[in-house]
């Protein structure tokens, strides 16, 4: 079992790398639905051995958004806005990869600081999710396309639920759909702002979204 | 009220014109020349008196207010001040403030008076009596300082009545300094060399007489007699602390006071005729000069 | 009842979705308006039940947050229904440059108001932090379309910003609630359910420095939401761009919901012995802001974004006010309520003047006071009100912190207080009054017959401000104190 | 109190009415005026009363706001200030009257009427309060409310310039005044001022008061605003905030003092010396003005600091334990307080009165006016001889009480005690000098010789309504000048409330000073007496003589124009050139010195030193600091978010490690 879960929580960290790595944005979009994945499987594993319906239930719920119902979302708003790679970023993807192994050292450090107690199956939980988060502020800060943004915002909240699915097991199920219904819509208001940025300013460079500033005067 | 003796008041009232007539007579004597009879200025006195008078279109009831105000606020100054071991006819403590306030009532219609008639001479007269009278009094203000610390009186009567050979003993240098700036405050006050020159013809050099320069007849007497009481009453002061001797007898003490003042006229007059008047823009110099010696006074 | 007080406007935004009628619609969401607000009074008659196990309750503190909201709500709707009969009127151009653009569908625009309502309800009324969490994410979402209310670019920008900046500190706070989770279990590692109750009675064996990275992350978390600088920077595009109703509600109402998303955590860290902890970012958040806001306050030319600033500026002065602890906190939670009434008033009012004037910058902005009478003296009774001065609400509540700081020998704190309040003030001062005096310039434009309510509304939240100034009612003292004992 | 309370219900009542009969024509006017001049009659009665001697009242009610308490105290202090308070509001509203005039049709009249009773409403109730909130709640009240009336005409940039310096400066003023209660009322937890103590350290007290208040009161540097509001107000206005307003100050440092117990030397000494600069450097900045109204405003700056002077003198006279000096120093500044009020009230009047009948300021455009405004002229003549500090008027009582005090103090106090004295008694002779020298320019110029424009050749005398108020306050001069010793003698009760000595030794020493006041009195009479006698004799002698008139001698030069008359600036050339180091005066010459000159111009400017290179600097400099920090905020969400995570890693990285 511990195998697995840490397993998973390597692969999580390396489809990090792959969102931080990769300017093609379908590959990004995929990162972001394999960790959607490994998500629901991590939570269904975390709970060892006695399975309840509920404790299923949910996880695969969210599997299926996150893995499969967001990226569609998402695909779609790509089409829309007919772009395919995140042509020049702030940063250079070598630098956002040394940010990213920054982030690792960061959260590393963070985990040896704040240890679960009783141990959890894991000792890369903390590091794991919390570095997930990171990489998707990154993200956010080293793109300039909306879309690419979105995703960063995905990579953030599928930290943030990962660090959740390890400890707060027992929060409720209302929460936790409510959580993902809130990802949901919030990604979904993203995508309906994209297509509207899209047919603004006929792309989804967010470099155009700068007029609002306090400029010297 | 009266508590005092009224004879320093007639003295005033009787000599002062004689005053100046010293010193025009000295300055003639230096200058080689005969001068003119010492009754001069009471014959003038009364000339002036007889004559009807000349008022410019421009003027105003505040041109016919001056002469008279200020001969009075110098009238009533005098009453308070002592001479020659005499009491001031009302002595009060404070009362050298008013004395000096009542000058400058005097001053500030005599001012008025001037910018009355329109003139820019007079204007300018004006100007620059405001302006060394307005240095002049801080160094009057603590001459008078330093006299009360020294005497520890609060009225110019037991003031000048407690500065005794005794005091001049032990405080010499303390005297001789306020002495001295009181002396500048005198020569300013009442525009004589080195500050003005009282005889001069140029009126764009004149501080005093220019600002009278319209006034005529009784106006113009009111206004010279006005000025040599004016200078009595200063002279008054600085003979106050300059001769000290009280020897008890009035007659004697009187006679003291009177020749100082004679000294002090002629004193004037030497300086008037041995020095030339200093350029206008150093009077305030001067003064400042008067202001730093009382100061030293109150330090020592 | 309190699930009254969300499912009421929850459905009537859904009704209101599809009511096609503007008249029906805009009664709708005035009835809707005023049965929420007698309900929320009514709450102070008789404290309604707790619902859903608990999750749903009113404290003092929810309460009140609860009734200022539908109150600001209210006076908004009146506002708002008026408002959308002059938009139906006049041709949109765009005030900067100068092209023509369209606004959203009157039906959404009202629905996302009502769900906004529901939202910030929701967040007063919930005392389980994970369902709080997800009330102020609503919150966002329902907002995020009224920012966007005028279809072009600049709001479309602003909105973009606003739903980036905030999810991404959602996010945190979400991770912050985890934490807390963690924080929060007991020994044996059973945790305890994330109510704010239980948290409490357990706070005594709170795991140190996972409830300080938790209370960091909520800070951040909700800061963002509530505009403490560095966090604010949504919040100025958002309050400049949106139309000046959802201005007034953003300043008034949604800010102080986050703030109580801060609030529930200081309970916790208070109970759990860790006040000095967390008084201590307080009181640094809370300078940074005024100073933030005092620097780009001063020579701002964009009147909204001024007062959005002003705004941050509020926000700050309640962290100190909380950060400060003792008396400091009733002044804050009484800062509360007079921030909201003068920040919506002077945002209703700076729509009135954006109406007539046709301009959000302040330097062609002139004579108010003889073009638009009422709202020219409202516009200077909430800049004196905003900057402190006596005889108006702030000028008490800002009082009392200043006070407590002073007691407590926070003299640095007090120093720094003073002197960015002062700088606020002359800064604010020199572009409002330039814009309430002197003669209108030519380019005012035609003044319509405007409705009443546009100048009425404001003046109602004018008076209610001058009337905190000079009389507390003893019922809200009491409530007050109630709501500050907790937060120690 | 209950008389009090009514009159402060008038003043409510009234405001509010002249509102809301806005639009009826005259309504506004006569309500508005009306109820202030019937509150203030109704007030002055009680404050008189206690003024002299009747015991203080006091009403407490409770008021639901934080700390707060509508407590009202009705002591010798509070009764002395209201005083000049009614006396000015009364005289000023039905100068009112008749002013505003000139502005219907152009402005909204009932707005000023409404301010105008606020303001006289908080003044009373800021010389009332006992409790801090009530008090800072009437202070700022009044501060707004006469910024209001500053304003009143806000087309004017200048205008609109002044009442934001303004109310930045009071605003300030009012922030340190907010630590100086709190800190007064954190010993006992209640803001009551019965309940103070100077718990925190009396001296840091003090200097909080004296730099709150003294923003009000005008002490320098703190004066900046005072002569820019001043002078853009509407001339009633100026009138009572020169008079009455800025008093408040004065009002409120004393009222501290009375809390901080027993004072230190250092404080005489302090206000000693700010009260020789506001003195000297007020009156030399008025000196080189050339707007009558700026010119009055720096002055109120000069009576401020004669009245500091005799604070100092007093309070350092208290620490060193000499009761008379004491007494006489406070009693000096206090009557300088009324005093001030009453000719400055005369003078901003009649400055009034010229710049309606002229429309204009500029003292150089002006000449002549004394035959066309014979009212005028004659009472701003009155004035300008009082604020001169000349007998037989009241300006001269309360300076004499002051020099009595100093020059006691010089003979009498130890050599470091008596240093304040003589700073104070010179201050006061270079201050006197100067005050007449810008007085006679300002009286001489504006009414003597002949008008230098049409301005003041077209111009005419006001109505009666405007020249009353003059005169009343003129035979206040006189009268408090010829029987200065029964108003001093009546200060017993107030003085002993200030010093804290108890009521008969104050009684004993006012005594003293007040018989040399009694004979400064009877000498007055006698100087008017005498010189109307030489007048008489002159018009007796000259009556049966030959009496011409001519033009004025132009030493030689036969058709002398008016525009060859001196003008101010050339008459304060002197003063203005010797003391150039404090004025930075800006001189402006344009013409030729050649050998036959054509057409040349000479111009000079006086800034306010203090405002040009004190404040204006520092605002510049914060201003230029804040903007540092604009380019933070470029409109890149991305670097929004990278805030964020960057204070969020520092946060863990400061609290969890």
């Amino acid at each position: 079992m511990i195998q697995l879960i840490n397993s998973i929580l390597v692969l999580l960290v390396l489809t990090g790398f792959m969102l931080l790595s990769s300017s093609r944005l379908s590959a990004c979009i995929r990162a972001i639905a394999i960790q959607g994945v490994l998500l629901g499987v991590l939570a269904i594993s975390m709970q060892d051995g006695q399975l309840s319906a509920a404790g299923v239930l949910f996880p695969l719920s969210s599997a299926v958004v996150k893995g499969f119902v967001l990226p569609w979302l998402l695909f779609r708003a790509m089409r829309e806005a007919d772009t395919v790679r995140e042509i020049e970023p702030l940063i250079s993807y070598n630098l956002s990869i040394i940010a990213g192994a920054a982030a690792l050292g960061v959260s590393l450090w963070l985990g040896h600081r704040l240890q679960l107690s009783p141990q959890p199956r894991s000792s890369l939980l903390v590091p794991a999710a919390f570095f997930t988060s990171l990489v998707g502020m990154i993200v956010i800060a080293s793109r300039r396309k909306a879309l690419t943004q979105v995703l960063g915002y995905l990579a953030l909240e599928n930290g943030v639920y990962a660090f959740g699915s390890a400890v707060a097991l027992r929060l409720p199920i209302l929460v936790e759909l409510g959580i993902l219904l809130d990802v949901f819509v919030g990604v979904f208001v993203m995508g309906i702002a994209i297509f509207h940025i899209s047919r603004e300013f006929d792309h989804i460079d967010t470099d155009k979204l700068e007029a609002l500033a306090d400029r010297l005067s | 009220m009266l508590s005092g003796s009224i004879l320093p008041l007639i003295l005033a009232a009787v000599l002062a014109p004689l005053m100046q007539a010293v010193i025009t007579r000295t300055k003639s004597v230096m200058a080689g020349r005969l001068g003119q009879p010492l009754l001069q200025p009471y014959r003038d006195l009364w000339k002036l008196l007889r004559k009807g008078a000349v008022y410019s279109s421009t003027t105003t009831w505040i041109f016919q207010m001056g002469p008279p105000v200020g001969l009075a606020s110098v009238l009533v100054a005098l009453a308070l001040i002592p001479f020659g071991g005499l009491p001031a006819l009302s002595a009060f403590s404070g009362d050298f403030v008013l004395i000096a306030y009542l000058m400058a009532v005097g001053r500030f219609f005599t001012v008025v008076a001037a910018l009355d008639t329109g003139s820019s001479f007079e204007g300018m007269g004006a100007s620059r009596e405001v302006t060394f009278s307005a240095l002049a009094e801080p160094a009057l203000f603590l001459g008078l300082a330093a006299l009360v610390r020294q005497t520890g009186h609060l009225s110019l009567s037991p003031v000048l009545a407690s500065v005794s050979t005794a005091t001049w003993m032990h405080a010499a240098p303390i005297l001789s300094l306020t002495l001295a700036g009181l002396i500048i405050v005198f020569l300013a006050e009442n525009a004589r060399i080195p500050v003005d020159d009282p005889t001069t013809h140029l009126e764009l050099t004149m501080i005093h007489e220019v600002m009278v320069l319209d006034h005529s007849g009784p106006d113009f007497a009111m206004i010279q007699y006005g000025a040599a009481l004016k200078m009595w009453l200063f002279a008054a002061i600085i003979i106050g602390v300059a001769v000290p001797w009280r020897l008890g007898n009035r007659w004697i003490d009187l006679g003291a006071a009177l020749g100082g003042m004679l000294v002090l006229g002629i004193a004037t007059g030497v300086i008037e005729s041995s020095m030339a008047r200093l350029r206008l823009l150093r009077v305030p110099q001067l003064l400042l000069v008067a202001i730093v010696l009382s100061a030293l006074a109150l330090a020592l | 009842m309190i699930v009254l007080l969300i499912v009421i406007p929850a459905s009537a935004g859904i009704v209101a979705f599809f009511v096609e009628s503007d008249r029906l619609r805009r009664i709708l969401l005035l009835s809707t308006a005023i049965v929420q607000t007698a309900l929320s009074l009514a709450t102070w008659m008789v404290s309604p039940a707790p619902a859903l196990t608990g999750w749903l309750a009113e404290d003092a503190l929810g309460r009140l947050i609860e009734t200022l909201t539908s109150i600001l709500f209210l006076a908004a709707c009146f506002y708002a229904v008026a408002y959308l009969r002059e938009e139906r009127r006049q041709t949109h151009s765009d005030f900067e440059e100068g092209f023509l653009f369209s606004n959203a569908r009157e039906a959404s625009f009202t629905a996302c108001l009502l769900f906004f309502l529901a939202a910030m309800t929701l967040v007063a009324v919930s005392q389980q932090l994970a369902l709080l969490w997800v009330a102020v994410e609503a919150t966002t979402l329902a907002s995020a379309p009224l920012i966007y209310f005028h279809r072009h670019h600049r709001s479309l920008e602003a909105a973009w910003k606003y739903l980036l900046i905030c999810s991404v500190g959602i996010a945190l706070a979400l991770l912050g609630i985890f934490f807390l989770v963690v924080a929060a279990s007991n020994p044996d590692g059973s945790s305890v359910p994330l109510m704010v109750q239980n948290l409490r009675s357990n706070a005594h064996h709170l795991n140190a420095p996972w409830f300080k990275a938790a209370f960091v992350l909520l800070l951040v978390g909700f800061g963002t939401k509530m505009g403490l600088a560095p966090f604010h920077t949504w919040l100025p595009d958002a309050h400049s761009e949106a139309p000046s109703v959802a201005s007034a509600l953003l300043s008034g109402a949604l800010l102080n919901c986050a703030f109580l998303g801060i609030l529930r955590a200081q309970e916790i860290s208070v109970a759990g012995g860790l006040a000095a902890f967390s008084d201590k970012l307080l009181l640094v958040f809370g300078l940074v802001s005024m100073g933030v806001a005092a620097a780009f306050i001063s020579g701002q030319t964009d009147y909204k974004r001024m007062l959005a600033y002003s705004s941050v500026e509020h926000m700050g002065i309640l962290a100190v006010g909380v950060g400060l602890g003792g008396a400091a906190v009733f002044g804050a939670v009484l800062h509360v309520i007079n921030h909201a009434l003068t920040k919506a008033m002077l945002f209703l009012v700076a729509g009135n003047l954006l109406a007539v004037y046709r301009t959000k910058n302040s330097a062609e902005v002139s004579g108010a006071l003889s073009v638009l009478p009422v709202s020219g003296v409202l516009w200077l009774v909430g800049l004196f009100a905003i900057t402190g001065s006596p005889p108006f609400g702030p000028f008490l509540s800002e009082f009392t912190i200043l006070k407590a700081a002073l007691d407590h020998g926070q003299i640095f704190v007090a120093i720094v207080y003073l002197t960015l309040l002062a700088v606020i003030m002359a800064a604010m001062a020199a572009p409002a009054l330039a814009m309430a005096q002197g003669t209108p310039g030519a380019h005012v434009a035609a003044l319509p017959a405007r409705a009443l309510a546009l100048s009425v509304v404001p003046a109602i939240l004018g008076i209610a401000v001058l009337v905190m100034g000079i009389y507390v009612p003893p019922v809200l003292t009491r409530a007050l104190r109630e709501a500050a004992h907790v937060l120690g | 109190m209950t008389a009090l309370l009514i009159s402060l219900l008038l003043f409510g009542a009234g405001g509010a009415a002249s509102l809301v009969f806005a639009n009826r024509g005259r309504w506004p006017t006569s309500v508005g005026a009306g109820t202030i001049i019937l509150g203030s009659l109704v007030g002055i009665v009680p404050a008189l009363r206690v003024a002299l001697g009747a015991p203080p009242q006091a009403l407490r009610i409770a008021w639901e706001v934080p700390y707060g308490s509508l407590y009202f105290r009705l002591d010798a202090l509070s009764a002395f200030f209201l005083l000049p308070i009614f006396l000015i509001s009364a005289l000023a509203a039905l100068y009112g009257v008749q002013y505003l005039e000139a502005y219907r049709g152009r402005k909204a009249l009932a707005p000023p009427w409404f301010f105008l009773n606020v303001l006289t409403a908080s003044m009373v109730v800021v010389v009332l309060a006992h409790n801090a909130i009530l008090f800072l709640m009437a202070w700022e009240t009044m501060a707004l409310s006469s910024f209001f009336l500053v304003t009143f005409e806000d087309e004017k940039e200048s205008t609109r310039q002044a009442g934001w310096t303004y109310l930045v400066a009071s605003h300030i003023g009012t922030a340190f005044l907010l630590v100086l209660f709190v800190l007064l009322g954190r010993a006992n937890g209640s803001m009551d001022f019965d309940r103070f103590s100077a718990s925190a350290g009396a001296g840091l007290l003090f200097v909080l008061a004296l730099i709150g208040f003294g923003t009000k009161a005008g002490f320098v540097p703190l004066h900046v605003w005072l002569p820019e509001a001043h002078p853009a107000a509407p001339s009633h206005v100026s009138a009572v905030m020169s008079a009455v307003m800025i008093k408040t100050g004065i009002y409120g440092l004393l009222r501290i003092l009375t809390f901080l117990g027993p004072p230190h030397a250092w404080w005489g000494w302090t206000l000693c010396a700010i009260g020789l600069t506001s003195g000297v450097l007020g009156v030399l900045l008025a000196l080189a003005q050339h707007d009558l109204k700026r010119l009055l405003a720096y002055h109120s700056v000069e009576n401020i600091g004669i009245i500091a002077l005799g604070l100092g003198v007093g309070i350092v006279a208290l620490s060193a334990g000499a009761p008379f000096i004491a007494i006489v120093g406070f009693a000096g500044a206090l009557l300088h307080v009324i005093n001030h009020a009453l000719f400055k009230g005369l003078l901003f009047l009649g400055a009034g009165n010229v710049a309606q009948a002229t429309h204009t300021r500029e003292i150089d455009h002006l000449g002549g006016l004394l035959r066309r405004m014979p009212g005028t002229g004659a009472t701003f003549l009155i004035g300008a001889a009082a604020i001169s500090g000349l007998p037989p008027l009241n300006g001269f009582i309360s300076e004499f009480l002051i020099y009595l005090a100093s020059f006691k103090g010089a003979a009498s106090l130890d050599a470091s005690s008596s240093v304040p004295m003589l700073a104070a008694l010179s201050g006061l002779a270079l201050i006197g000098g100067l005050a007449a020298a810008c007085f006679t320019k300002a009286f001489g110029i504006l009414f003597l010789g002949q008008p230098r424009t049409k301005h003041a050749e077209e111009a005419h005398e006001v109505g009666f309504t405007m020249l009353a108020p003059g005169f009343v306050l003129a035979a206040g001069c006189i009268v408090i000048g010829l029987f200065g010793s029964t108003v001093v003698r009546s200060m017993a009760p107030l003085i002993s409330t200030v010093t804290g000595l108890s009521l008969i030794p104050v009684g004993q020493n006012l005594a003293e000073a007040a018989n040399s006041v009694a004979r400064v009195g009877c000498f007055g009479a006698v100087l008017i007496g005498l010189a109307v006698l030489l007048g008489l004799g002159r018009a007796i002698a000259l009556a049966r003589r030959r009496v011409s008139t001519a033009e004025t001698w132009g030493c030689g030069y036969a058709n002398p124009s008016p525009r060859m008359q001196y003008t101010a600036a050339s008459f304060a050339q002197p003063l203005t050139e010797i003391f150039g180091a404090f004025l930075q005066t800006h001189q402006s010459f344009t013409g030729s010195d050649e050998l036959f000159p054509q057409r040349a111009e000479f111009h000079t400017r006086t800034d306010d030193p203090y405002q040009s290179h004190l404040f204006r600097p520092i605002f510049h400099g914060i201003s230029r600091g804040m903007a540092s920090l604009r380019p933070l905020l470029q409109g890149k969400v991305q670097f929004y978010v990278l805030y964020i995570a960057i204070t969020l890693l520092a946060l863990l990285l400061w609290q969890i490690s």
